[in-house]
C-alpha cells in the first residue's frame, strides 16, 4: 500500500528561532502589520510503501526520532494519509 | 614517533586536507580516513573537519553520523583516544550523541566567515592542554550553523563539570552561553566551531591555531604511550 | 496559421534556411531544437565573434587560449592555472538565489573540465540602487545564493565587486570568474577521440529544467512582468553537493588517466556536450537518448537534449577503463551512464535506444561552426559635450560627499568562505587578492603566490567605452602592482544592452577595442571571456559594462603584502600624474553629469607607475598602498583611513576636481620618515611625478582647504552602509 | 481578531529538489525502505491580527507572494485558522 506522509518539523517551545525572528522583524516594513509568533519549521513529503496504516505511522514515527529530527532542539508532527497524493 | 592523526572524510567534507597540512607542520602526521570505511586504522588522534558533509542536507551531519565509520569513531572515543570535530566535526559528535547539544543557525541568519577571539575555559583536554586558562586566542570562524543550543540543564551540567572549553568573547552566532567549543565528561571528544587549523601560519594571518592542534598531538601522544 | 516552428525556437526565417541547406532537407523537431540552442547568441556568439577576433590571444606561457573551456598559463614549477568568468544575469534577475548559485557551479565545471582543481572565486556584483526594494531583495538573493553554494562546494570566493546603480535596475549583473590550479602535464582538452571509444554521463539526473533556458533567458532582454512569469520553468536549481562529489570524482579520472576527453554540460545541454567534444576531435557520436538517466518520466527526446540539469558532465573513455571509471563514480555516488559511442564520419546521431531509430542525424561540426556570424549595424552615438560637467558647482560639503562614496563590502564577503585551502594571504579588501602557489597534487609550497583582481567601471565606459575599458584593463593592471604582483592573463566578461540596437553594438565594438589596446601595451594575453547581451530593462541598455578578471604572479611570496593601510607618523605620497577631469567620475555621475572626455591613457607611464609600485612593494618600502580609482584620491583616502583606523592630514589637493577626479596612472603610498629619500628617488629615477601630500595621524581625515571630518563618524558610515541597507532579512 | 496561520512552501513540480533526493538516497542504509518523492519545504506558522477571516486571508496570500515565497519557483498553501492556537 502507498501512504502519503507529511511531516512537519518545528523547534522546539523555548528555542529561539532566528529564522522566524527575522521575518517578523521585516513584515512591517513592508506594510504587514499584526504578524506575531513566527516560527519557520520545515515541510517534509514524501510517499512511503508499506503493509497497513499502522506499519506506516510506526515507520515514519520511527524515521522522525532517528533521523528526521534532532530531538534536541526539534518537534515533528506526522500525518499518514492512504494513497499517493499527487 | 611523531603521532598519527586520522581525518574523517565524508563525502562533502571540504577541510581535511588544511588540517593535515596543519598537523604535518606542526610535527604530527596526518592521513585521511575514508567514511565508508568500519574501521580506523593505525591513529593516535581523529579529527572530523569542517565542511558540508553530505551537503548539510536535512540538518548538518545527521546524514554523516550513520556513516559506517562513525561506530568506530565512536569506540575509538571510548577508549579514550582524541577526538576532535571541527565546525561541521562538531555538528557531527553532536547529531552522533558523543557531544551535547545542538547546533542550529545563527542569531544573524548569515554564514560568517572572519576571526574571533575565543576564550580558553578549560586546559583540562585533548585540545587545550597547551594552552592558558583564560587565554584569548584569534581563530576564525566559518558556518553557517553553529549557535550552539542546548538546555538549562545540560548547560548547568557544563559549568559544574567544567566541560565547556571555549567561550567567545564577542558572540558572533547567538551561541547559547557564548559557547564555541565543549567536551565530553571524559575530556577525550572535543567540538568546536573555530578552524585551528586555519591560524597556524604566519602568511595567513595567525598562529593561535598552532596552540590546539599542538595540544592535541601532545594527547596523541599520550594515547601512543597509553596504548602501547 | 501560428508562428512557424523556428521562430518559436527563436531562429530566424534565414537561419532556419541554412539548417536545410546544412541538411539537405527539412529538419525535424529535434534536429531544429537543436540547433536552436546551439545557434542561440548566448552559445554562439553570433552578434560578438566577429569583433573578439581583434584581441589579442598570444603570450609565450599560454598554454590554451580562448575557444576551451578555460583558459590555462604555465605558472612555472610544473603548475599551470586554469581561469574564465562567466555571466549569469537573467536567471539572478528572476531568482537570485538560485540564479547566483548555478552561475557558481557553471563556472566551476568549466574549470575542472581542464584537469584543473578549481581554488578561488570571484564575484563582480551590479546591482540597482539600495533605495530599490526589488534591488534589494535581488542583491540579498544573489549573496546569499553564491555563499550557499560557493561555501557548501568547498571552494573559496577570495574577492570580487559590490556596485549598486541605477543602470542595474531590473537587470543585474551577476559575473563569477574562477581560477584553477592542474599539474602541467594533466591538461585535458574537452574533445572526443577513438573511434569506439564511450561517452559516458557523469552526475545528476535530467530534468525538465532550463529547456531553452540559454536562448530563452540570455538571448532576450525581459520587457516586462508577464514575460517573466513565462519563462518560469527556465529556473533551476543547484545542487552543490552533487557537484563537489562530481569534482572530487573527475579529478580522480584526471589523475587515473582514465578519460581521453572531458567536457562540462552548461547552456544547450547534451547537444552542446555531445557536439562539442566530437567536433572539436574530428569525430562523429551516436547518443542513445534513453539512456539518459531522466528525473521526470515521459520526457520527448527534445527535452533530454537540450534541458541544461545542473551539475553533469560529459566523458569520453576507452571501453576497457570502463570498469574503474564506474568504480570511482560509486565511491564518489556519483551516478555515471554510458550514453553514446565516438564514431567516424562526423555525424551527431540521436538515437531511441542504442540500435535504435535515428530521431536526428546532423553533422556535429555544424551546430558550431555554421551558426550564424552577424556584422551587426554600429552606430556612434551623438558626441555628448562637457557642458553638464563644468556646470556643476563645488560642493558645499566636500567631507559629506566624499563619506557618501565610501562602503565597506565585508558584509558581502563575511558571507563567504575565503580562506579554504590555506592559501588566503590577502583576501577580500585590498586591491587584489593574493593566494600562496601551492602545487595541486603535492600540496608543496612554492613560495610564490597568484594574485587575481576583478573590475569593471561603467560610468566611465558610458563615457567612452573604448578609453573606458582601456583604463578598467589599466586599473586592473595597478590593483595587481599594489600586491607586488605582475599581470599574466586576463579574463572578461562583457556585459552590454541590446545588440540590435546600433548604439550598443558600436560600444561593444569600441570597448573590444580599447581592451586590444590596452592588452597589446601591457603585454597581457586574453585568455578567455564571455559574452552578455541583452542586458536591458523595459527597452533600456544597461551603461556598457566590461568587467575585467587579471591574473597575476608574485615572484616571492614571503610577507604579507602592506595593503590599503595608514601607519601613524609615515607619510602620505601620491605618485603619478595630477588630474582634474571629473568625466566619468562617481561624483559627477551621483550629481546627474555624464558628459565630458575620459583622460586619454599614457601607457607607457602607466607601466612605470606599475613597475614602481611593484617595486616598491615587493621591497617592502612602503607601509600602506592603494590605487587611485572610482571616488578619486579623496576616496582612496579615505579608505585607507577606515581601514586602518588612522586618520590623515594633507594638503596639495587644490579643490574638488583635484580630489574626485578620476584619471589614471596614480597611486597612493604611504612611507616611513626614514624611507621618504629612498621612495622619491626611485620615483624620479623612473620620471614619476610625486606629490608628498602629508601624514598619516590622529582621528580626523584633513585635507586643507577642503574639508576636516571625523575618523569615527567616517568609520560608521563605511561600515554600516550595506548592514543597515541590506541587514533585515530576507527568505531566501 | 486574532488568527492562526500555516504557510506550506514547497518547490513547484518539476524543479529539482537536491535535499529531498539526498535524503531519498540515505533513508535504504538506515533500514528505511519504501520511500518515494522526498520533497523538502518550510512550515511557517504565526498570528495575525486582522478584521476577518476574508481580510486575513488575503494578507497572508499577499505575504507570500511579495516576501515570503518566490513564485517562480516556490507554490505557498496557505491554511488560516481562528484563534490563537499555541
Ligand atoms: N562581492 C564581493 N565579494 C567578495 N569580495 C568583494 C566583493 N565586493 C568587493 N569585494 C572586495 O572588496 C575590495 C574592494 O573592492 P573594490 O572597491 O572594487 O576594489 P578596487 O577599487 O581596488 O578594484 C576588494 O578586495 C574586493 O575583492
Ligand atoms: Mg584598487
Amino acid at each position: 500500500m502507498i501512504y502519503s506522509v507529511l511531516v512537519e518539523v518545528q523547534l522546539r517551545p523555548g528555542i529561539a528561532d532566528p529564522q522566524g525572528a527575522t521575518i517578523e522583524r521585516a513584515l512591517p516594513a513592508l506594510g504587514f502589520d499584526g504578524v506575531r509568533n513566527v516560527r519557520v519549521g520545515k515541510a517534509m513529503r514524501f510517499t512511503l510503501d508499506a503493509k497497513d496504516a499502522v506499519a506506516a505511522e510506526a515507520a515514519v514515527v520511527e524515521m522522525c526520532d532517528r533521523f528526521l529530527t534532532n530531538p534536541v532542539i526539534e518537534d515533528a508532527v506526522v500525518t499518514v494519509t492512504a494513497g499517493a497524493v499527487v | 614517533m611523531s603521532p598519527r592523526v586520522g581525518v574523517v572524510v565524508f563525502p562533502g567534507s571540504n577541510c581535511e586536507n588544511d588540517v593535515i597540512e596543519a598537523v604535518d607542520s606542526l610535527g604530527g602526521r596526518g592521513c585521511v580516513v575514508w567514511h565508508g570505511d568500519s574501521a580506523l586504522g593505525d591513529v593516535d588522534a581523529i579529527v572530523l573537519p569542517g565542511g558540508f558533509a553530505h551537503g548539510d542536507y536535512l540538518r548538518p551531519g545527521a546524514i554523516a553520523r550513520f556513516s559506517p565509520v562513525m561506530a568506530a569513531v565512536s569506540e575509538f572515543a571510548r577508549a579514550g583516544g582524541p577526538v576532535i570535530g571541527i565546525c561541521n566535526g562538531f555538528q557531527v559528535l553532536t547529531e552522533a550523541g558523543l557531544l551535547p547539544g545542538a547546533l542550529q543557525k545563527n542569531a544573524g541568519l548569515k554564514f560568517l566567515c572572519r576571526s574571533v577571539i575565543v576564550r580558553v575555559e578549560t586546559t583540562a583536554g585533548a585540545l587545550t592542554n597547551q594552552a592558558s586558562l583564560g587565554q584569548h586566542l584569534e581563530i576564525p570562524i566559518n558556518h553557517f550553523e553553529g549557535n550552539y543550543t542546548c538546555d538549562a540543564e545540560t548547560l548547568a551540567e557544563l559549568r559544574s563539570e567544567d566541560r565547556i572549553v571555549f567561550t567567545y568573547v564577542d558572540n558572533p552566532n547567538g551561541s547559547t552561553g557564548a559557547i564555541a567549543g565543549v567536551c565530553n565528561p571524559a575530556r577525550n571528544v572535543v567540538g568546536l566551531m573555530p578552524h585551528p587549523e586555519r591560524a597556524c601560519h604566519p602568511l595567513l594571518g595567525g598562529t593561535d591555531g598552532a596552540i590546539l592542534l599542538r595540544s592535541l598531538l601532545v594527547a596523541a601522544g599520550a594515547n601512543i604511550a597509553t596504548c602501547g | 496559421m501560428s508562428e512557424p516552428l523556428h521562430r518559436a525556437l527563436g531562429l530566424t526565417d534565414d537561419e532556419a534556411t541554412s539548417v536545410e541547406d546544412i541538411l539537405g532537407r527539412a529538419p525535424n523537431h529535434l534536429e531544429l531544437a537543436m540547433y536552436a540552442v546551439m545557434w542561440s547568441e548566448h552559445c554562439s556568439y553570433k552578434s560578438s565573434r566577429i569583433h573578439l577576433r581583434r584581441l589579442p590571444t598570444e603570450a609565450p606561457w599560454v598554454l590554451v587560449g580562448p575557444g576551451e573551456n578555460a583558459g590555462v598559463v604555465d605558472v612555472g614549477d610544473g603548475i599551470a592555472a586554469a581561469i574564465r568568468i562567466e555571466s549569469h544575469n537573467h536567471p539572478s534577475a528572476i531568482e537570485p538565489y538560485q540564479g547566483a548559485a548555478t552561475g557558481v557551479g557553471g563556472i566551476l565545471r568549466d574549470i575542472f573540465t581542464m584537469g584543473a582543481r578549481p581554488i578561488a572565486l570571484m564575484d563582480p556584483l551590479r546591482f540597482g540602487p539600495l533605495d530599490d526594494p526589488r534591488s534589494r531583495w535581488i542583491a540579498e538573493g544573489v549573496i546569499a545564493g553564491i555563499s550557499g553554494y560557493g561555501n557548501a562546494v568547498g571552494v573559496p570566493t577570495v574577492g570580487g565587486e559590490t556596485v549598486f546603480d541605477a543602470t542595474y535596475k531590473g537587470n543585474p549583473l551577476v559575473n563569477v570568474l574562477c581560477l584553477g590550479v592542474l599539474p602541467t602535464d594533466r591538461l585535458v582538452l574537452g574533445r572526443a577521440s577513438g573511434v569506439g571509444n564511450l561517452a559516458v554521463l557523469l552526475g545528476s539526473a535530467t530534468g525538465r529544467d532550463g529547456i531553452g533556458g540559454v536562448s530563452v533567458l540570455a538571448s532576450a532582454g525581459f520587457s516586462d512582468l508577464e514575460n517573466e512569469t513565462a519563462k518560469r520553468p527556465s529556473v533551476q536549481v543547484g545542487d552543490p553537493f552533487e557537484e563537489k562529489r562530481l569534482i572530487e570524482a573527475c579529478l580522480q579520472l584526471l589523475d587515473e588517466h582514465l578519460v581521453v576527453g572531458i567536457q562540462d554540460l552548461g547552456g544547450a545541454g547534451l547537444t552542446c556536450a555531445t557536439s562539442e567534444t566530437a567536433s572539436r576531435g574530428g569525430v562523429g557520436m551516436d547518443v542513445d537518448v534513453r539512456a539518459v538517466p531522466t528525473r521526470e518520466r515521459d520526457m520527448e527526446p527534445f527535452e533530454v537534449m537540450t534541458s541544461e540539469s545542473q551539475e553533469r558532465m560529459l566523458a569520453i573513455v576507452e571501453p576497457g577503463g570502463l570498469g574503474r571509471v564506474l568504480e570511482i563514480c560509486a565511491r564518489w555516488e556519483v551516478q555515471a551512464s554510458v550514453i553514446g559511442v565516438v564514431t567516424d564520419g562526423g555525424r551527431l546521431r540521436i538515437r531511441d535506444g542504442s540500435d535504435g531509430p535515428v530521431l536526428a542525424d546532423v553533422p556535429a561540426a555544424s551546430l558550431h561552426d555554421a551558426a550564424p556570424l552577424y556584422d551587426r549595424a554600429r552606430k556612434a552615438p551623438t558626441l555628448r559635450d562637457d557642458s553638464d560637467i563644468r556646470a556643476l558647482a563645488a560642493p558645499l560639503d566636500c567631507g559629506a560627499d566624499l563619506v557618501g562614496m565610501l562602503t565597506d563590502t565585508s558584509w558581502v564577503s563575511s558571507q563567504y568562505d575565503h580562506q579554504l585551502f590555506l592559501n588566503t594571504v590577502e583576501g577580500p579588501g585590498g586591491d587584489a587578492t593574493v593566494l600562496r602557489l601551492k602545487h595541486p597534487v603535492s600540496g608543496r609550497d612554492t613560495g610564490r603566490g597568484l594574485a587575481l583582481t576583478v573590475d569593471g567601471n561603467h560610468r566611465w565606459c558610458a563615457v567612452d567605452p573604448r578609453r573606458g575599458t582601456a583604463l578598467t584593463v589599466a586599473e586592473s593592471v595597478l590593483n595587481l602592482a599594489c600586491v607586488g604582483a605582475r599581470p599574466l592573463a586576463l579574463v572578461n566578461c562583457l556585459n552590454f544592452g541590446n545588440p540590435e540596437n546600433p548604439e550598443v553594438m558600436w560600444q561593444l565594438a569600441e570597448s573590444i577595442d580599447g581592451m586590444a589596446d590596452a592588452c597589446r601595451a601591457f603585454g597581457v594575453p586574453v585568455v578567455g571571456g564571455n559574452v552578455s547581451l541583452y542586458n536591458e530593462s523595459a527597452g533600456v541598455s544597461i551603461d556598457p559594462t566590461p568587467v575585467i578578471g587579471l591574473l597575476g604572479i608574485i615572484d616571492s611570496l614571503t610577507t604579507r603584502p602592506p595593503g590599503p593601510t595608514l601607519t601613524q607618523g609615515h607619510r602620505v605620497l601620491l605618485l603619478g600624474p595630477e588630474s582634474t577631469n571629473l568625466a566619468g567620475s562617481r561624483w559627477a555621475a551621483d550629481r546627474g553629469a555624464r558628459g565630458g572626455q575620459l583622460d586619454p591613457i599614457a601607457y607607457e607611464l602607466h607601466t612605470a607607475v606599475a613597475e614602481l609600485t611593484r617595486a616598491l612593494v615587493v621591497g617592502g618600502l612602503v607601509s600602506g598602498v592603494h590605487d587611485v580609482s572610482v571616488g578619486g584620491v579623496g576616496v582612496a583616502l579615505a579608505e585607507m583611513a577606515v581601514r586602518s583606523g588612522v586618520g590623515f592630514s594633507v594638503a596639495r589637493i587644490a579643490d574638488h576636481r583635484a580630489l574626485f577626479a578620476e584619471g589614471p596612472s596614480r597611486v597612493v603610498v604611504v612611507v616611513a620618515p626614514e624611507l621618504i629619500t629612498n621612495v622619491v628617488a626611485m620615483a624620479e629615477h623612473a620620471g614619476i611625478a610625486v606629490a608628498r601630500l602629508g601624514l598619516a595621524t590622529g582621528d580626523r581625515l584633513v585635507v586643507k582647504g577642503l574639508l576636516d571630518i571625523d575618523l569615527a563618524g567616517a568609520t560608521r558610515a563605511w561600515r554600516d552602509r550595506l548592514p543597515l541597507a541590506l541587514g533585515a532579512g530576507s527568505v531566501h
